[in-house]
């Protein structure tokens, strides 16, 4: 039996749900004996496969164009997708720029800011448009396991794939189930 | 001003007896005679009653019938439920929106007008119906709109009396 | 003898416009013609036609004119009443008749034409005068009661009638009147005039033709359950009814037919009225007893129950406008003969307002079991424009979205019940195919979302995300999971919710799905 | 009371009738989820968690409203009840800003914690809230309105438990909003700052300013305690990281205030300011400098040993530091006894306890100000006048009750309330040491219905009388000895000695004026009891480490003992 192929992907994140996912330490030995990892944010590779993955896995939540196109190619090439992390899940801590107009956080960022010389706000064609609001992942494409923290614990990560390697559908309750920091 | 105020509160209060369980019918009265009721008001009527100011501005902003605000010299109140809205009610409304360039809840900017809704008065056998002040309009189109607001400003210059 | 009635409308739209000046110049001119002994004037409860008023009605012939100015009074007096021709150029506009004084041929087979007995004397009496209405066998039944029966006997007979309230949720009248009767403390009637299903003003009507039946009413239900003060909360909206009622009240207390030692009898009973200020959810009973004690119209936890622990803690009967004004002339003539109309299960007629795609819109009253075709057909002159019936909601904004298959099933609360609908307060909102269901759902949770109380997390909530779903659906960018949402929402929010209005505020989407739910599904994006 | 027997979950439940569903399921050990619900709270019915399965009823009912009936059959955790559960969860969570990882109440939410049982990973309704205003306006606490799920619990607990009524709900359906008065600025209300909405709100948003950034739930130390900020003696839960007072809570169920703190108790020592003594001083030179405790104890003994001497002790320490005080005292033959002055005693009527007040049937105030020096009677007061109890203040100056109190009459005209209070069957006198001798003797006729409350201005009266000091005013002698602890000595207080000793935890004029300073701890460094109004002896736990140098009264008294020889 081949490895199994998983592919990751963040999007609009702080890469706290990667470096969690790091944070499984040594079992990260038994974990690349069964699988593959294809592509990440890491690697040399950014996009996962066109001939899919097994388990796709998207953390932060998504607030412009790009980060939508990310999570539709990631949806279109996984059989099951993860939404890692309280960004991906509902967006997160990058939702508190949903209570601004778009224009107000930009100046805020890019002119206002008490260190900012003579800012602006960048525009480039290679730059994605912000969309209004930043929203989990679900409100783009469908997900299929939902795994909130932020980060999740290692303990709840290893639990999510182990549990998907031994081909069943895990269920957040107890330690592994948590929003926001680890025990609170 | 304030003395006006006191003594208009103090009569309303004397047709009840300062009794608590009109407190409701003594804020509409006050709405009546004082056009909307503001914090000095609800403050004098808590006094009176011995009410917590809390209690009293929490029945004042339960009741869709009371204002909290000043409002323009005519008010507009549109039924928007479901008889009046399966007569047309929708074209009426948007009429009236454009008509005065203002939203619901506004007052505009020359204080003439304010647009709000009520629910159901009861007239929907010659629904849209609307109320501008007390008086009741039914049948409306977005055509007798217009004429409707053209003939209350008509009759406002004409010295108010009709 | 009289040989005719000059009926002039009396409401506040047409005092506002003259109808007292007009009232003015027919009498004079009556009594200038010598026509005053034969000709009676008086006013008539609230006629639906804001474009003719003041509106004036000349019996026998039924003829109505309007608008009325002062300055036609004289000459409609000298035509029609003098000389006896019709006053042409003063006809009211023809196009929208009222149903409420329409007279209309009664149909062939069992059941009649709008068989009143609510309604009897309203637009038929003037409201403002107790002696028309003590003419008309007013305050009969109370002199009755007082002088040859027991309380118990009083109960016993309304119990007998079957008599249902007319509400809306049809609970059995002498049923609820019983568990207060062996309640300790002070025993209070209230009667719910807050009529604030949209599309509902029955109850407006009977309080502004014919107050003294309401009076009368509770003071049976006084006199029968031990109580010896009465309550009227009358929403703030209705601020003509609650000055007839206050007239009335006065005329009553005058005449010793409402105060102390009533009819010399040694029964007590004082009648108040109290006036809300625009809250729909107050028509809940709770949420009506914490209003009339001056406090927010918030629901209260049952049980207890009002009549247990109802207005001031003490024992309450809270009945509405119509049943009341059943109650006099249950007592006058017998449970049998209430028993005799409608149905079996639900004897009585019902006030229905009919309104939308409808020839003529309007108040009737019709016996229990009609069906809605009947009442379409003959009262309603079919639908407009010939066009077909598509569905109706009965009730109010809280009542079913009932499509075509529902025109032949009996209109009682068994019957309609059976069919997982609800009788409801007595509108009557018939749509024609042109009706858009989804608009219509959309309009309606728009309402509860405006009524909610917000104490309780379905309704507060589960309305915005409700109407969040439809207002999705109606701009076209539902998904499937969506609609599927709503219908989940919805479901909850019926279960959950604290009171009726929560539960209500379900019912057009979860109906509407039942009986419409292609048109949901048209709506959504693929 | 009768018993009433039903079925939960197949179990055989006994309850005691007037119990409701809830309760009885709780006193069986059966959890029920519950938001809007707060044992020391009316019921409200509000939020739908606590939804149950009835056989034979139609809907779900509420176990928080429902009333125990015999032979009922209860079902609490059906697929059923859970998915409404969840439903009501997705309703919250969608309504207002629930994002818990920018919210410094994770971890001790009972939102979030009822989300996590339900295994909410997720939730699917659109989230269409808007930005709502967060007032900072208050001094102790802020109120975040998108943290808030409008379960009215700081409502009620603000009318029903500390009976102020500052706080209500603005508004109706999606726009309902908690205000204070009439929607001004909390810190511009009628507020009372006791704090107890803080102490019910189940979410973020009553917050205290304090321990809000302070430490996650599972970073802190509750430690049980009793409040020393006046003679009530309030059971607390303090709340400590590391060695920082992060927030005070009362405790439920406890006697006599049953949850209920005031300001004094719950915020006044996280915003103590005053310079600590941490050292023993010892005037040398006309300077005061540090010493070591050898030195200034021994110093102070020799004094001892030498003249007369007055002991006054501030009752603001333990029982044992005041018997220990009194012992010391009776050993070198000096007199010793207290600061403050003592409320008298009236010759009739039976000692109350504290929550007489809230079972009184007639409630009289005299010569007090329970709403300025013991504020949780106060509060007790105010609840039952909100209950219809009459309550009568005799003063002849402003008094804060007054406002809401049946009747309010001069000291001549005492005998007018005695009057009033004849028909009563249970009257609850609550005085100090303001009332006058003629109020006392008016008030006679009423005997022994009289549950008094003598009102003592000292924080541990009751400790001092069981040591036997009484109070003393400061005279003539070669040594005085004031133990102060941590109480701000009256400006007015002069001493008269040649030679001044003051044990005390923070710096004052008095301690200026001193001749040998000792450092003592503070309420929240000390390990004892105290006796309170009622007279019962609770314990002080160590919730802090002292200030390395600060010894504790007993051990330096023993110390001195020995010194003395």
């Amino acid at each position: 039996m081949g490895k199994i192929k998983v592919a990751t992907q963040w999007l609009e994140a702080c890469a706290g749900c990667h470096m969690s996912f790091l944070d499984i330490d040594e079992r990260i030995v038994e974990l690349f004996r069964r699988i593959e990892m294809t592509s990440s944010p890491i690697t040399d590779l950014k996009h996962p496969p066109e001939e899919g993955v097994e388990v796709g896995i998207l953390t932060g939540g998504i607030g412009n164009e790009d980060e939508k196109h990310e999570a539709i190619e990631m949806r279109e090439r996984a059989k099951v997708l993860i939404a890692m992390g309280d960004c991906a899940v509902t967006g997160g801590i990058c939702t508190m720029r949903n209570f601004f107009p778009t224009e107000e956080v930009l100046r805020r960022g890019y002119i206002e800011t008490e260190s900012t010389v003579d800012g602006e706000i960048p525009v480039h064609e290679d730059l994605a448009p912000l969309t209004d609001k930043v929203s989990g992942v679900d409100e783009v494409v469908p997900v299929d396991i939902y795994l909130p923290g932020c980060p999740p614990t290692a303990d709840a990560i290893w639990y999510v794939l182990t549990e998907l390697l031994e081909g069943r559908m895990p269920k957040l309750e107890g330690k592994v189930l948590k929003y926001g920091m680890d025990g609170g | 001003m304030d003395k006006d105020l006191t003594q208009t509160v103090q009569r309303v209060l004397m047709r009840h007896g300062s009794n608590r369980e009109a407190l409701v019918e003594i804020l509409h009265e006050l709405n009546a005679e004082l056009g909307y009721l503001s914090q000095a008001t609800l403050a004098l009527v808590a006094e009176a009653l011995k009410l917590p100011s809390s209690q009293v501005l929490s029945v004042a902003s339960f009741y869709s019938m009371l204002d909290l605000e000043p409002r323009g010299t005519h008010v507009i109140k549109f039924c928007q439920d479901a008889p009046c809205h399966v007569a047309g009610g929708r074209e009426v409304w948007e009429a009236l929106e454009h008509e005065l360039g203002i939203g619901f809840g506004a007052t505009t900017p020359d204080g003439r007008w304010t647009l709000l809704t009520t629910s159901c008065i009861g007239a929907c056998a010659v629904g849209p119906v609307m109320l501008v002040d007390e008086d009741i309009y039914g049948n409306l189109t977005p055509e007798r709109v217009r004429q409707i607001l053209k003939q209350v400003a008509e009759r406002d210059q004409a010295g108010g009396a009709a | 003898m009289i040989r005719a009635h000059v009926l002039i409308s009396g409401d506040a739209l047409s005092l506002a416009r003259g109808a007292e000046e007009t009232r003015l110049a027919i009498e004079a001119e009556l009594s200038y013609l010598g026509l005053d002994k034969e000709v009676q004037v008086s006013y008539m409860g609230h006629v639906d036609r804001t474009d003719a008023l003041p509106m004036v009605i000349v019996f026998p012939e039924g003829t109505r004119y309007g608008a009325v100015r002062p300055e036609d009074g004289a000459y409609i007096v000298q035509e029609h009443l003098y000389k006896g021709r019709i006053a042409q150029h003063l006809l009211a506009p023809p196009e929208t008749l009222s149903g409420q004084i329409a007279h209309l041929p009664g149909r062939a087979g069992a059941i009649e034409a709008q068989k009143r007995v609510v309604l009897r004397r309203a637009g038929i009496i003037d409201p403002t005068s107790i002696d028309e209405y003590i003419a008309h066998d007013g305050y009969f039944a109370l002199g009755k009661a007082l002088t040859e029966m027991q309380p118990s006997e009083v109960l016993k007979t309304v119990k007998d009638s079957k008599l249902q309230g007319r509400g809306g949720a049809g609970f059995p009248t002498g049923l609820k009147w019983s568990f207060v009767v062996n309640q300790p403390g002070t025993k209070y009637i209230v009667c719910n005039a807050d009529e604030s299903e949209p599309g509902t003003f029955k109850d407006r009507l009977i309080l502004e033709g014919d107050p003294h039946a309401v009076l009368e009413g509770m003071a049976l239900a006084g006199y029968a359950v031990g109580a010896h003060e009465g309550w009227i909360y009358v929403r703030g909206e209705y601020g003509q009814a609650r000055e007839r009622l206050e007239y009335a009240i006065k005329q009553a207390e005058d005449y010793g037919l409402l105060g102390d030692h009533i009819m010399e009898s040694g029964f007590d009973f004082h009648i108040h009225v109290h006036a809300g200020a625009g809250a729909y959810v107050c028509g809940e009973e709770t949420a009506l007893l914490e209003s009339l004690e001056g406090k927010r119209g918030t629901p209260r936890i049952r049980p207890p129950y009002p009549t247990v622990r109802g207005f001031r803690d003490q024992p309450t009967v809270v009945n509405n406008v119509e049943t009341l004004a059943n109650v006099p002339a249950i007592i006058l003539n017998g449970a049998d003969w209430f028993r005799s109309i409608g149905t079996q299960a639900s004897p009585g007629t019902k006030v229905y307002t009919m309104l939308g795609d409808v020839n003529i819109t309007g108040l009737i009253e019709v016996p229990m079991g009609i069906t809605l075709r009947e009442v379409i057909e003959i009262y309603g002159g079919g639908m407009r424009g010939g066009k077909a019936f598509k569905c109706a909601q009965t009730g109010g904004a809280s009542g079913s979205i009932i499509p075509a298959e529902f025109l032949d099933v009996p209109m009682d609360f068994s019957s309609m019940a059976a069919k997982g609908a609800a009788l409801g307060s007595g509108a009557l909102l018939v749509c024609d195919e042109d009706t858009d269901v989804v608009d219509l759902a959309y309009v309606l949770v728009r309402f509860f979302k405006t009524e909610s109380c917000g104490k309780c997390v379905p309704c507060r909530v589960g309305t915005v995300q409700m109407l969040e779903a439809l207002e999705r659906l109606q701009r076209g960018y539902a998904r499937a999971a969506d609609l599927r949402r709503l219908e989940e929402i919805a479901g909850y929010v019926q279960e959950t919710s604290f009171c009726g209005l929560g539960q209500a505020a379900a019912v057009p989407i979860l109906t509407g799905l039942r009986f419409f739910r292609d048109e949901f599904e048209a709506r959504v994006r693929h | 009371m009768s018993e009433i027997h039903l079925t939960i979950n197949g179990q055989e439940v006994v309850a005691q009738s007037g119990q409701t569903v809830l309760e009885a399921a709780k006193a069986a050990g059966i959890d029920i989820p519950v938001l809007c619900h707060h044992p020391a709270l009316s019921n409200w019915g509000a939020c739908r968690m606590c939804v149950v399965e009835v056989e034979g009823m139609r809907t779900v009912q509420t176990a928080c409203t429902l009333p125990a009936a015999e032979g009922m059959k209860i079902s609490t955790h059906t697929p059923k009840t859970t998915s409404l559960r969840k439903f009501v969860l997705e309703l919250l969570f969608s309504e207002r800003n629930h994002y818990c990882m920018y919210c410094q109440m994770s971890g001790n939410c009972e939102l979030q914690d009822q989300a996590y049982a339900h295994g909410l990973d997720h939730w699917t309704y659109p989230r269409p809230f808007e930005k709502l205003n967060v007032d900072a306006s208050r001094k102790y606490f802020i109120m975040d309105h998108n943290r808030c799920i409008l379960c009215s619990r700081c409502i009620r607990a603000c009318a029903e438990v500390a009976a102020n009524h500052t706080l209500d709900l603005r508004n109706r359906g999606a726009k309902t909003m908690v205000i204070a008065d009439l929607d001004v600025p909390f810190g511009e209300s009628s507020c009372v700052e006791c704090g107890t909405c803080l102490q019910v709100c189940p979410t973020g948003a009553l917050v205290d300013a304090r321990s809000a950034y302070g430490g996650r739930e599972k970073d802190v130390t509750h430690t049980p305690t009793t409040c020393m900020q006046c003679s009530i003696g309030c059971e607390l839960d303090v709340v400590t990281r590391y060695s920082r007072l992060l927030r005070v809570d009362g405790v439920w169920g406890s006697e006599p205030n049953d949850g209920l703190l005031c300001v004094d108790g719950r915020f006044k020592p996280l915003y103590e300011e005053r310079k600590r003594v941490t050292r023993p001083l010892l005037r040398k030179d006309g300077e005061l400098v540090e010493v070591s405790w050898g030195e200034a104890l021994a110093a102070v003994a020799d004094k001892l040993k030498g003249g007369s001497c007055q002991g006054l002790a501030a009752c603001a320490t333990t029982n044992e530091a005041l018997a220990g005080f009194a012992h010391l005292m009776n050993r070198v033959g000096g007199k010793g006894g207290r600061l403050e002055p003592q409320a008298p005693p009236l010759g009739y009527g039976v000692p109350g306890r504290v929550t007489d007040v809230l079972s009184a049937d007639f409630i009289i105030v005299a010569g007090a100000q329970p709403l300025e020096y013991q504020r949780v009677i106060g509060y007790f007061i105010h609840r039952a006048a909100d209950k219809g109890i009459p309550v009568a203040v005799i003063t002849d100056t402003e008094n804060a009750l007054s406002e809401r109190a049946s009747m309010t009459v001069a000291a001549a005209q005492a005998g007018v309330v005695a009057q009033a209070a004849a028909a009563a069957e249970k009257v609850v006198l609550v005085y100090s040491i303001g009332i006058k001798p003629e109020v006392i003797a008016a008030l006679k006729p009423l005997g022994d219905k009289v549950h008094f409350l003598a009102l003592d201005p000292a924080r541990n009266g009751k400790g001092a009388e069981a040591a036997g000091l009484q109070p003393l005013t400061p005279v003539k002698a070669d040594v005085a000895y004031v133990l102060l602890g941590e109480q701000a000595p009256e400006e007015t207080l002069q001493l008269k000695a040649g030679f001044k000793v003051v044990q005390a935890a923070y710096v004052s004029p008095l301690t200026e004026q001193a001749d040998v300073v000792l450092p003592t701890p503070v309420w929240s460094e000390r390990q004892g009891h105290v006796t309170t109004l009622d007279g019962a002896v609770k314990p002080l736990q160590v919730v802090l480490p002292a200030p390395a140098g600060v010894r504790d009264e007993t051990e330096v008294f023993e110390q001195l003992l020995g010194l003395l020889g």
